[in-house]
């Protein structure tokens, strides 16, 4: 009746946390804050519930406290459940656990709770793409084409400098995947790997095995690349909207994005929520004197001032007579009065006392580190 | 854990509210929303978290469904307790036969074994009726202090209100020697708030009796309170001086919403040492667009505001569209205000959809006699067409309900 | 998670059991205690979830206190859903008015919406009042394979027991073209088990008929079902061939818990790929003394036994002392059978002392005439005396009830 | 109205694991199976609960799988709760936590924890002690003497082995602990730690940022031993019934002492329930022939042979014409037909095929591991 028990999602919470240092210096990929009032991990978490993938394992290795709060029993995903439900599987948990070079050493230190699992096929994921995966639809397509490997990707514009955080698929007519580039150095449309896979546990449990037999650490190097053409592997063709996170840079514009009413809509779909972690915030409060346009308010807020074409997460408060302009301003940070801060990325619970001016721009956005005051 | 509870709290919250008339067709009046993402029943429960008092049974009797739902196992409160927690108590058939709730002490009565198995030394009851925060451990430290059989919170009225409510004429000590129910000459400004603190073992025993009396009503202020009074028991009164209002009128729901935007008033949602908690809904945060002008006013999750507010208070989901109006007003989750609509003086219930154009309420000042001046309310899953004008006072129930 | 459900449980709970005299006088039947560790209940909300059907409305009429609290939020069968999971919904006042649920029928009609909220395909009916281990999914399988409106489970029973049960006489395809109520002269030995799956569109016309016709029974299976059949709508029979046992009487209660304990009968308990679930008691592992004997029987958690068992159940927090017996029994929670007690084809519900010497029940062959033999039942919390005999067929119920 | 909010707790899951090293090869010390159906962790966190502390940290180290899979959110113990309720503080989840040497390390590796709490008062407690504690009272006694740091013990008679592993207190006629022996040489009746202390967060905050200064890492020894002069420590005396597991042996006694009923009332107090994980087994069956006499029976087991003062755990199955003597048996272990087994321990899952017969002795029980097939 539904894909209980038959799958198994693994989500890597550390990976790609290289490519937003800044964002990641106390936190894991998965924990970094987006949209006003996600996490990252919320985006890859929330498709797994609403696809009725109702085990999960998530794959940590260091800085994870703060995952471990947000995620909490994993009631919020409906997946504090007696059967199946969220597993944390943190480093050095089981004897065979540590710190691991990539993902296929991660797997190998989990391969005791993969094993332990009862399902047929695995689902792994990272926590790099905003999106709203339809994994129902993916595993069907695995299945019909009986893959070894499915690899998700979309068809998309890269930059030089997105490629060079990023894989990319050669595909063929049949829709296998013939090549894989580890961030090459390229730039223009190409089939960028969202970093999704699907594989029957079975398969996975003989690559775990023989990686670390041989030493080898990287699945996309010594598995995808390596051994494409000994393998399956079939590319599916993701078409919802989606925004992967390869810098600083594209994280500032894949937040501005959500300002788009119609990428919103796209990617808060009705039927796939979006769950997250329980604030319980009043609503925002905007008082006299505010002048609010084009820009996301999270729960929590108070404005006095003015705010355009910006995303303010939970808690926020704004001055009387502050100006933000093309910022993100992240939960429980304060703007003090007379304030103008143009372009600008803060860290949660940041300060800035009354009347400081700060400016960066579009293509740099200037950053502010948590608990920071200015 | 498995030890007694020192207080059990019993929440009235079977009342129909038919003096909400559209917006309680089908929804108990504690369920009714409020302050933008609360429902009124979200205030005892908060209280009783912020207390302590970590054992409610809640009594339902009308249209539960929705408010079954909402408390569920009392997670968003924090009382899914292993031992303890939130109840919902609906009336029950026993092997004698079936009997509803009779009134607000039947209702305690029926669930006497709910209380006896938390053996408590005390009882506090409240209702599902009012919006305040209150320390009821406080209240209870009181009851202890005076060694009294019951306490019953007051509140220091205006004198010309005083003959609206149930008035406590009380002597130096506090303590309550007599007690008239909506007095034409209030001898008192000490109004009862309808919270009272009992010490099980006295309560009980007045529950029986009353039960055993069957030319008694059934009711606290009626029949418990005044036999406890002839008998010399210990009634204290509690004085409260917080925030306090009564939201069992269209008037003071709305008025009770609007208090919430007055900086002078002294109900503040946004204290962290006393949160409100409610079930939180699942939406992305709210988009104000390029045309929107917000102000003096409390906009909740997942809403789209491309036009004007001032002066209301939004709740999650609603949509309000360019070039149209909202003023003075209570717009419930999930309504659409379509393009050049004008609601002011209002309150839209839940799902409910405004044409563009319509125009629903008046200004105080627009009309020419006050008599004719109120405000206009929209039940929940209502329709209004583009165009169509609903005056100040008018009411447009969900006609799909009979 | 927030897409419609295929299908949606509704499970009538409200049961008073009254042919279960002592042991349902504060308990509803579904609640009765069963197979050391159960409740009836367990068997259909665990089937649920081994089926997959995870939304599951429990209606609750009779003194459901109890049972409220057992299901609580649906946690210990996985049914805590977000979207869905196990709901117990008692009847409720309207602005219309208050009205008991009138029958089978009436109670899922008076919670329409509740499963309209779900907007599923199909509804299954099930009763709290059967002990057996089946696949839901199969029989809706079955029932989209036959494009029928309604299926109902039947189990052949022997002929002489036919007139007991609603037979169906079905054609040879399965279709059933009549159903009679415990017929004198049965056409068929199809008998139904109380499992419906209906197509939910098709029987949420049904109820409303069913409901504005004043003169019908508000009942399955006197008024919907033939309803249907008269109007030529397709009704199938499902065939079950497994273990199936109405609790319906003490001796068939008794004779359910007997079952268990035979390894020829199918209700194995302890199959790991048909777990069935239960709220799981807080006590330490049993231990078996010095002085014991136990054989062909099922001890729970807590117990403390010293004294000789034989083909009985013994539930959780039970204390047989050195020198008493206790064979062919069932002995509910938290009971205790002193020192030199015998206790033979009896059930001891919850909480209930049999003191030194005492004797309860007797073997069928010690008794004369067979028709004063019968299991002999003593109530929850009763205390009985030292030296006191309970003969065959006796009950002593809780005296502190009325 | 209650200590809610007010007190931390803290508990150590995997300090002396070196007791018990075949129990812990694959688990750590709060995990060890005890009693039938319980891990040590139970008997310090069901206190807790029973306590009304119910903000509680499980600080980990390593092999913490199988203690994540026991406790999950913490709902048996009634600690998955919004506010406050159970977390687990596994190594590198925050930027100060790593793999610590010793309790003070450990305490630096989770001050971010620590500072968080609003608690004022913390409660330190290890795995190592089977007992029911009255936190309540070891509170109380702490703020009526002005302690620093109140330490729990208990008097008893200690072997010339059980010292070696233990911490043992003189005390002065006023309560004070004014001498500390660590893992001493001695025997005969004194006081034993029960590693049991009650700090305010003030002063622990004080400790661990000075410990971390001067690269002290033991608790035991930088604080009690060699500042017990200066802070005030005070001693509770613990009176209820206890074990301390110092070695498998003392292991083996603790569980064979159940078998008294009147130390089993003394464990289990219908006022202080033991919680631990559920299970979902049917009540323990005994068929035709089987023989049990002066034996802890767990639930799920399937009884056919003899079992005489022993202890089963969960899902045991017996089969017939076995005789287990004297032994404890962990879950999921099957003891085939005409098996002897006495004076044995076997791990979890052991399999005894038929007709083995394995005999150690009550001083030097044999140990089988987990999943071992004999």
């Amino acid at each position: 009746m539904s894909l209980n028990k038959n799958i198994l999602g693994l989500i890597f919470a550390n990976m790609h946390e290289d490519v937003v240092p800044e964002l990641t210096r106390q936190r894991t990929m998965g924990s970094v804050l987006f949209g006003g009032r996600y996490r990252m991990i919320d985006f890859v978490l929330s498709s797994m519930t609403n696809s009725g993938v109702d085990e999960v394992g998530v794959v940590t290795k260091s800085n994870y406290q703060s995952l471990l709060d947000h995620l909490g029993s994993g009631r919020e995903w409906d997946m504090a459940r007696k059967i199946g439900g969220l597993h944390l599987l943190p480093p050095f948990s089981d004897v065979s656990s540590g710190i691991y070079r990539g993902r296929l050493e991660a797997l190998y230190g989990i391969s005791n709770f993969i094993r332990a699992s009862a399902a047929e096929y695995v689902i792994m994921s990272d926590c790099d793409v905003v999106t709203s995966f339809d994994y129902d639809a993916i595993f069907d397509a695995h299945v019909k084409s009986g893959a070894d490997i499915t690899a998700v990707y979309a068809r998309a514009n890269l930059t030089m400098e997105d490629a060079s955080h990023s894989n990319v698929f050669g595909i063929d007519a049949d829709g296998r995947v013939n090549n894989v580039l580890i961030n090459p150095v390229l730039s223009g449309e190409c089939n960028i790997a969202l970093n999704t896979y699907v594989i029957s546990k079975k398969l996975l449990m003989e690559i775990i095995a023989d990686g670390a037999a041989k030493g080898h650490y990287s699945f996309a190097k010594t598995i995808l690349q390596d051994r494409c053409g000994e393998f399956k592997i079939v590319g599916y063709k993701h078409e919802g909207y989606f925004s992967k996170i390869t810098s600083i840079k594209s994280y500032y514009d894949a937040n501005m994005a959500l300002l788009d009413l119609d990428k919103r809509s796209k990617l808060f779909l009705d039927t796939n929520p979006i769950y997250t972690k329980i604030r319980d915030n009043p609503p925002a409060k905007f008082a006299i004197g505010a002048k609010v346009k084009n820009s996301i308010i999270a729960d929590g807020c108070i404005i006095e001032g003015t705010v355009e074409n910006s995303i303010l997460f939970r808690g926020v408060k704004v001055g009387k007579d502050a100006v933000i302009r093309n910022a993100i301003v992240m939960q429980d940070s304060v703007i003090g009065r007379k304030c103008t801060i143009d372009s600008v990325i803060t860290d949660k619970k940041v300060t800035i006392t009354d009347g400081k001016i700060l400016t960066g721009s579009a293509n740099y956005p200037v950053y502010i580190g948590k608990n920071a005051e200015i | 854990m498995y030890t007694k509870k020192e207080c059990v709290a019993m929440l009235l919250a079977g009342g129909q509210g038919s003096r909400l008339y559209a917006l309680t067709q089908d929804m108990a009046k504690p369920a009714v929303p409020y302050g933008g993402k609360y429902r009124i029943i979200d205030f005892p429960l908060s209280n009783c978290v912020n207390s302590g008092i970590d054992t409610v049974g809640v009594l339902t009797q009308y249209q539960p469904l929705v408010l079954n739902d909402y408390i569920g196992n009392g997670q968003p409160w924090d009382l899914d307790k292993q031992y303890g927690g939130a109840h919902c108590l609906p009336p029950y058939q026993t092997a004698l036969g079936a009997e509803w709730y009779k009134g607000t002490a039947n209702a305690i009565y029926q669930n006497i074994a709910f209380v006896d198995r938390y053996s408590p030394e005390y009882v506090i009851i409240l209702s599902g009726d009012h919006i305040y925060k209150m320390d009821y451990n406080d209240m209870i430290q009181y009851h202890k202090e005076k060694g009294a059989d019951a306490t019953i919170a007051v509140l220091d009225v205006p004198l010309e209100e005083a003959s609206r409510f149930g008035i406590m004429i009380t002597n130096d000590e506090g303590d309550i020697v007599d007690f008239e129910e909506k007095p034409k000459n209030p001898r008192s400004t000490l109004a009862s708030m309808g919270i009272y603190v009992f010490t099980w073992s006295k309560l009980r025993q007045y529950l029986i009796d009353n039960e055993n009396n069957p030319d008694e009503d059934k009711d606290f202020g009626k029949a418990i309170i005044p036999n406890m009074l002839n008998a010399k028991e210990k009634l204290v009164a509690y004085a409260f001086d917080g925030y306090w209002k009564d939201v069992g009128t269209l008037d003071s729901l709305w008025e009770a919403n609007m208090d919430i935007l007055n900086p002078n008033i002294p109900i503040d949602l946004y204290d962290p040492d006393w949160k409100m908690y409610s079930r939180n809904p699942v939406l992305p945060p709210q988009y104000i667009g390029e045309n929107a002008n917000v102000e003096n006013s409390m906009v909740a999750e997942g809403c789209i505001i491309d036009g004007n507010i001032d002066f209301s208070v939004i709740f999650e989901g609603v949509t309000i569209e360019k070039g149209a109006t909202v003023t003075d007003s209570i717009i419930m989750p999930g309504s659409v205000i379509k393009e050049g609509a004008c609601v002011e003086y209002a309150i839209v219930g839940e799902n409910s959809t405004i044409g563009a154009g319509a125009h629903i309420g008046a200004r105080p000042e627009a009309v020419e006699n006050r008599d004719d001046w109120g405000i206009a309310v929209i039940g929940h899953n209502v329709n209004i067409e583009g165009g169509r004008v609903v005056g100040p006072k008018d009411m447009v129930p969900d006609i799909r309900k009979k």
